[in-house]
């Protein structure tokens, strides 16, 4: 009897053996992302067509939440259990550490071949290569975070006339929108949000060459200068401005506020348009876009990439197609499209996007040129994880009353050199 | 007041203290039962009604729709399928990790409390104690031992890790459930002949139906909803229905479909549910028989 | 059965001795061999594990693990961080609150449903399914209901009540008041389910002894039953307080550690330290500190358990 | 040599050690009652017997073959216990079926056996039930007949009859010791219950602390205990156990019990006992007579060696329908005496007591050892 059950649990483990073993015979590739939404998920099915066109299985591993803060959990014990993914999306940052650990695949042929080093800007390709130089990822598109969405009605019921140019100009027209009972902005409370918001008022209140030695080479000078406290002063301004109920919500929801004019404007990267154009809404029509007041002329990017890990030979050749295909004209402008990003590529034709991307393909461009494009802070081009989370630490802190603004420089510096 | 004779009651016969007793009872019954109405109700609404109306009113126009499209269309990764295929993950991991972690601790608590050996108690504290561990900290040597042993991304490395975390909870409900049988049963069928398995099979076995079902509703309850191990152990192709659902409601582009996403929740919640409401009476009884002993 | 032996009327006495006492042997270690596997899986992958972890506190590692040693350094920088601090603040006001709670409401509604209650067989399972679903799935209805814009705030005002407020989960000082309001549902259930099991585990005849002897009900539970049920608060002690130190799900779903900080716990703390902002070595000192409040409360609680066990 | 033999047999747990190096040797249809106090190590010893403990030392010989190695299954003997431990998930013929079938019995063969047992203890009408669903008295049966469908060498009874009402204690044991007069089986029988002892016995193992303090015929102990704690354990009422002093009057020797009034009361020992108890002359020993051996003068045994009649004062008179006992005040303490149920006493009144001197002991005040 005994000997029944040993054989009943050989029996079960055998089976669940069985269902596991089931292998993949014909070229595959498995793409570890979180864009589960049906808009984005629906733009990564042109990629997966594009290459079950040339014989190669998409095998979707999607892990949502917290813009990738599970998908990067997963990565991890995928990694260290000697079975990574084909290709990650990931952002900046993250890229260089993961190819620090010397896990990632190089892709110089293709990139050689394909010439990616004339078509992807400079500012990206410090991201997409390793230290040696190595092409490691695929970059996908180029977002710009630093753009400030207002509801066309409420602007024009308070009178608001073309650009508002700078931050002194910001606030009268948040003041008036005030009087007028609405809600002047829409605010999502979650650490990223705040960083996004604290990114675009350090850039307006210090400028370029500031933005960049405080938040792209943290500077300990500039971090604890009278200017970082001001941008922090602006901050604690912007909370006049925002509703009780911020905290928590999730940016679309945000950005439905000032869809349904529930809200005047909300500061927010070039993601937020899709939710206009969905909601049938025309740019300049019905809703406005321009740069966060006063930082017109930079750009502050973030941008997908996928990066490779090394796979085995047998899967070499499909990770290689997929990152062609990445690259590819068509993918990049079918995805972007619906993403409201601009392709990474910067010798793609703009005429299907809309206005509004038309115009920040060309302000991408014109940085690029300028040497005004810089990496995000609230999205992983600023810094690695550690000191960008501290800098949420504290202008989350700070945003919801913890500290004042004096406090929240000194606090910013230390926990800066702490994570560092 | 005093108590009644047959047994103790507070405020025995008055009408006024039962009527309020049961209105406090039945105030508990809508905390409860709170969340669970939520969901059910915003399912079946429109999106249209979610967005303009109130949270708890009753749908004007009923629609099922969610409820499909949560179940077989909707968008979980690329690929438009909905729940479904996840369900199946789910199943062929969560039978084999219960059915195996829950006859190890039925034998472990067989051998802890009838064939105690010095040094017994160490190592059934040892293995309880591991009941308590967080599981974040195990991902990653977790990880790299799947990795190992080739079991990385498959059914049966997310069975084998559920059984290794369910078997202290198993072998203590066991433990204290055979601890209350009577010794004397075992040294009766060793005089009869029966050796350690066959006691076990034939004698402790038949007798342990309500501890068995306290074990497999808090395995199966607890494997089914887990999300940290399916997420970072399952491949592509064995993701459970946790890390589905997870995707489908945290998905943070687009428009949110909330009666679809509640209508999943109610999915995903439904089998352990239904284990619930379908052995809640065994479990108290299983809880008497063993595990609330001191 | 060895093969020399005569098969009589008594084979039984007729084995060579040799051979039987090793066959005994074999049949008393059988049971420790049968327990072997399991116990070495714990070891491995619970203490194993443990001690990884612990030494991973002492390395620098980042993004993956690193094996270098650099001491106690990562536990300074732990208790340096205003983080950490506002994490263990919010544990013990979260914890407290969340066992006292949970046992309280547990104990009122299990001596409510001891009262042959009919209908005790609808109004159980309701009190007990929480316990089945995660936050996984109640998050949402949960964050829903407790938003002032879309939740219960907003419902009280469409019902006419203007002046209701509740606005705890967007208030700093307020919102882990929140979390334990839904810890509380989800758990408070199942410890009833406990404590109504020891109630009705109690001899009735303790309880007419008592009624005899002049006992109200009230001096009756506070006196004779309360006390009665203590090993059912011992486990639930325990069930309680490490669901309170592994609460993960819950916090993530409902707010997400906000607003700001303010939800923070040490199980966010780890998790978030490990894996998202790639500082593994600080994350692990952290789970070695969350380890040692855990064994402060459950080894005590085995020790005497199990000495008491072996009194009797 | 027996047939059941154990020699040097020791057991401890940890530190404690509960058996005592035990010597017992009981033949072949012998039925052996181990009694004593509890915590005196008797179940221990059965439970090593059984095989289901492991002796520390010493060896156990059954039919002449040393079964230490052997499991309890392998022994050939069957088991009723306490608890009757019947198997619950099994009907009351599985129960008693069980047994076979672990040694492989056919299952024809095991059916006439169970239907055989089954009459013999009438119980045939219960072969469907569960345990569950049986009676106090009943289930003690089904135990029985599990040990006895199997046949065996000999039977280990664990206090068997403890957890059933007098009533049918009473009834079980004549069924049990008719059993044993049909069946010639050996047994051995644990009880704490020195009646059943006695009644059951045809020979009586009485431990204490894990010693054997006496091993022999239930008369053996009965009479001619061998320490003043088999006297005391053994009997019921129990034997009368008094300080007296040993004195020499009118060149006999004897003792001088002290009496409320009129002095001590001088009983001179018998032949047997005097030489023993020269040594003691002028010296306190416990002296000791049962009950029945100190009785009205009518009812004297007259063929005793030596009849005493003394004049006693009953401090308490109880009729129990058979007899009469009365309690006196002898030695300092309370002294019973068993008198005919007719006895006219009066309480607080004189009666003559006839003391059996035949039937007196004598014991070592402080080491219990027996002098004569």
């Amino acid at each position: 009897m005994g000997k029944r059950i040993l054989s009943a649990f050989a029996g079960l483990a055998a089976g669940a053996a069985l269902f596991a073993g089931g292998a993949h015979a014909e070229e595959s590739v498995e793409v570890l992302h979180w864009w589960t939404a049906g808009g984005e998920a629906a733009a990564l099915n042109v990629l997966k067509d594009q290459l079950e066109e040339q014989g190669v299985t998409w095998q979707d591993m999607p892990v949502a939440g917290g813009s990738g803060v599970q998908a990067m959990t997963v990565l991890r014990s995928r990694v260290t259990s000697g079975n990574a993914p084909t290709a990650v999306q990931m952002l900046g940052y993250d890229i260089q550490d993961w190819a620090n650990e010397g896990v990632l695949a190089d892709l110089s042929d293709l990139a050689a071949k394909e010439k990616w080093d004339d078509v992807v800007p400079k500012a990206l390709q410090r991201f997409a290569k390793n230290s040696d130089g190595q092409w490691i990822a695929a970059p996908v598109n180029v977002h710009s975070t630093n753009w400030m969405w207002a509801n066309k009605k409420i602007f024009d019921e308070v009178g608001v006339e073309g650009e508002v140019k700078d931050w002194d100009e910001l606030i009268a027209v948040l003041d008036k929108i005030k009087e007028a009972g609405y809600t002047p902005i829409a605010y999502g409370g979650q650490p990223w949000q705040d960083a996004t918001v604290f990114e675009a008022v350090v850039l307006s209140t210090g400028g370029p060459e500031f933005y960049k030695k405080a938040l792209n080479d943290f500077d300990p000078e500039a971090l604890g200068s009278d200017t970082m406290k001001t941008a922090f002063d602006r901050m604690s301004k912007l909370h006049e401005y925002v509703d009780p109920n911020f905290s928590g919500r999730d940016w679309n929801l945000a950005t439905a506020m000032v869809i349904n004019g529930k809200a005047a404007v909300q500061f927010m990267g070039d993601w937020a348009k899709g939710e206009f154009l969905r909601a049938d809404l025309k740019p300049g029509e019905d809703f406005v876009c321009q740069r966060f007041p006063g930082t017109q002329g930079t750009v502050l990017f973030n941008s997908d990439q996928f990066v490779m890990f090394q796979v085995g030979e047998d899967k070499r050749d499909a990770q290689i197609k997929l990152a062609s295909a990445v690259m590819s004209p068509t993918f990049q402008i079918a995805f972007n499209k619906v993403k409201g990003s601009v392709p990474a590529r910067t010798d793609v034709p703009g005429d299907e996007l809309d206005a509004c991307g038309q115009k920040g393909m060309k302000e991408l461009a014109a940085a690029n040129e300028s040497n005004q494009l810089f990496g995000s802070l609230a999205h992983g081009y600023g810094a690695p994880s550690a000191v960008k989370n501290a800098v949420f630490d504290v202008v989350t802190a700070h945003f919801n009353g913890e500290y004042t603004s004096d406090e929240a420089v000194k606090a910013l510096v230390e926990a800066v050199s702490a994570a560092q | 007041m005093s108590a009644g004779g047959e047994g103790v009651r507070l405020g025995a016969g008055s009408p006024f203290w039962r009527a309020v007793l049961y209105a406090v009872l039945l105030v508990f019954a809508v905390y409860y039962l709170l969340p669970l109405v939520i969901m059910l109700l915003n399912s079946v609404k429109p999106l249209s009604e979610i967005r303009g109306g109130n949270l708890l009113a009753l749908p004007k126009v009923w629609t099922f729709e969610p409820w499909h499209s949560a179940w077989s269309t909707a968008q979980v990764g690329v690929q438009a399928t909905g729940l479904k295929p996840y369900f199946i993950n789910s199943f062929l991991m969560v039978f084999p990790a219960v059915a195996i972690s829950a006859a190890l601790g039925a034998i472990n608590g067989y051998i802890l409390t009838k064939w105690r050996f010095k040094g017994d108690s160490i190592v059934f504290g040892m293995m309880l104690f591991s009941c308590f561990i967080p599981f974040q900290i195990v991902l990653i040597p977790m990880a790299k031992v799947l990795g190992t042993i080739g079991l990385a991304g498959t059914v049966s490395g997310l069975v084998m890790v559920h059984v290794v975390y369910g078997i202290g909870f198993t072998t203590l409900f066991f433990r204290n459930y055979y601890a209350a049988f009577p010794t004397e049963l075992i040294r009766s069928a060793q005089v009869d002949g029966a050796g350690f398995f066959r006691i076990f099979w034939r004698i402790l076995l038949p007798s342990s139906g309500p501890i068995i079902v306290v074990s497999i509703i808090w395995q199966f309850t607890n494997i089914w909803n887990d999300f940290l191990f399916g997420a970072s152990f399952a491949d592509f192709d064995s993701q459970p229905m946790t890390v589905a659902l997870n995707n489908l409601v945290q998905s943070s582009t687009g428009v949110k479909e909330y009666n679809v996403h509640f209508a999943g929740a109610v999915l995903a919640a439904l089998p352990t549910l239904v284990v619930y409401i379908v052995s809640g009476r065994y479990f108290v009884r299983g809880l008497m028989a063993g595990a609330v002993k001191g | 059965m060895t093969a020399t032996s005569n098969v009589t009327t008594e084979p039984v006495l007729r084995r060579s001795s040799g051979a039987t006492a090793l066959r005994r042997g074999l049949q008393d270690w059988l049971p420790r061999i049968v327990l072997a596997p399991s116990f070495a899986v714990i070891i491995l992958f619970v203490y194993g594990f443990i001690v990884f972890t612990a030494y991973l506190s002492m390395t620098s590692s980042t993004l993956l693990p690193r094996f270098d040693f650099i001491g106690l350094e990562n536990y300074v920088k732990l208790f340096k961080l205003p983080n950490w601090w506002i994490a263990l603040k919010n544990l013990a006001i979260f914890g407290s609150l969340y066992i006292g709670i949970c046992c309280a409401l547990g104990l009122f509604l299990a001596i409510l449903l001891d009262q042959k209650i009919r209908g005790e067989g609808i109004l159980r399972p309701i009190y007990l399914y929480p316990m089945a679903l995660s936050f996984i799935v109640t998050g949402t209805a949960w964050k829903w209901f407790l938003d002032p814009g879309i939740g219960l705030d907003q419902t009280m005002h469409a019902l006419g009540w203007a002046s209701f407020h509740f606005d705890w989960i967007k208030n700093r000082d307020m919102a882990i008041y929140t979390v334990v309001i839904a810890a509380v549902w989800q758990s408070s259930g199942f410890v009833m389910a406990m404590f109504l099991a020891g109630l009705r585990g109690i001899d009735t005849e303790i309880m007419r002894a008592a009624a005899i002897d002049g006992a109200g009900p009230w001096q009756l539970y506070r006196r004779i039953i309360i006390p009665m049920l203590r090993p059912a608060f011992l486990s639930a002690f325990v069930v309680l307080a490490h669901m309170a130190i592994k609460s993960y799900d819950l916090v993530i779903a409902l707010t997400n550690g906000g607003p700001g900080r303010a939800t923070e716990v040490p199980a966010t703390f780890m998790y978030s330290y490990t894996f998202t902002r790639s500082q593994m070595a600080i994350g692990a000192a952290s789970a070695v500190i969350m380890l040692m409040m855990v064994a402060s409360i459950i080894v005590p609680y085995l020790y005497s358990e199990l000495s008491a066990e072996r009194q009797q | 040599m027996g047939f059941l033999e154990i020699s040097g047999l020791t057991k401890s747990f940890g530190q404690t050690e509960v058996l005592k190096g035990i010597d017992l040797d009981v033949e072949e249809g012998d039925f052996l009652v181990l009694v004593g106090p509890s915590g005196c190590g008797k179940s221990t010893l059965l439970n090593v017997i059984a095989g289901l403990e492991n002796p520390t030392a010493g060896e156990i010989r059954i039919a002449g073959e040393r079964v230490n190695e052997l499991r309890p299954s392998e022994r050939d003997i069957a088991m009723v216990f306490q608890s009757y431990a019947l198997y619950p998930s099994m009907s009351v013929a599985q129960n008693l079926g069980f047994g076979l079938e672990m040694r492989g019995v056919p299952k024809a063969e095991r059916e006439t056996a169970i239907q055989e047992v089954a009459e013999m203890l009438q119980i045939s009408q219960l072969l469907k039930r569960r345990p569950g669903q049986l009676s106090g008295g009943q289930r003690q049966r089904v135990a029985m007949g599990r040990a006895l469908v199997r046949k065996p060498q000999v039977f280990l009874f664990d206090e068997p009859l403890s957890n059933l009402d007098a009533k049918l204690r009473v009834d079980m044991r004549m069924e049990i010791k008719r059993l044993h007069a049909s069946l010639g089986t050996t047994i051995v029988y644990v009880t704490h219950d020195q009646i059943e002892a006695m009644t059951l016995a045809s020979r009586i193992a009485l431990l204490k602390d894990g010693i054997l303090q006496q091993f022999g015929s239930p008369e053996d102990i009965y009479d001619n205990p061998a320490n003043l704690f088999v006297a005391d354990f053994m009997g019921s009422p129990a034997m009368n156990l008094v300080p007296a002093e040993v004195v020499e009057k009118e060149g006999e020797i004897g003792v001088a019990l002290k009496q409320r009034a009129n002095g001590a009361l001088f009983l001179p020992a018998e032949t047997r006992a005097a030489g023993p108890l020269k040594d003691w002359l002028g010296r306190t020993v416990t002296f000791g007579i049962r009950p029945e051996a100190v009785t009205d003068p009518d009812a004297a045994d007259h063929k005793a060696g030596r009849l005493v009649e003394a004049e006693c004062r009953a401090d308490l008179v109880e009729p129990t329908g058979a007899d009469t006992y009365i309690v006196t005040h002898l030695g300092g303490k309370e002294f019973t005496a068993r008198l005919r149920a007719n006895s006219r006493v009066k309480e607080d009144g004189a009666v003559t007591l006839a003391f059996n001197m035949g039937r007196s002991v004598f014991f070592d005040p402080k080491e219990g050892t027996r002098i004569a």
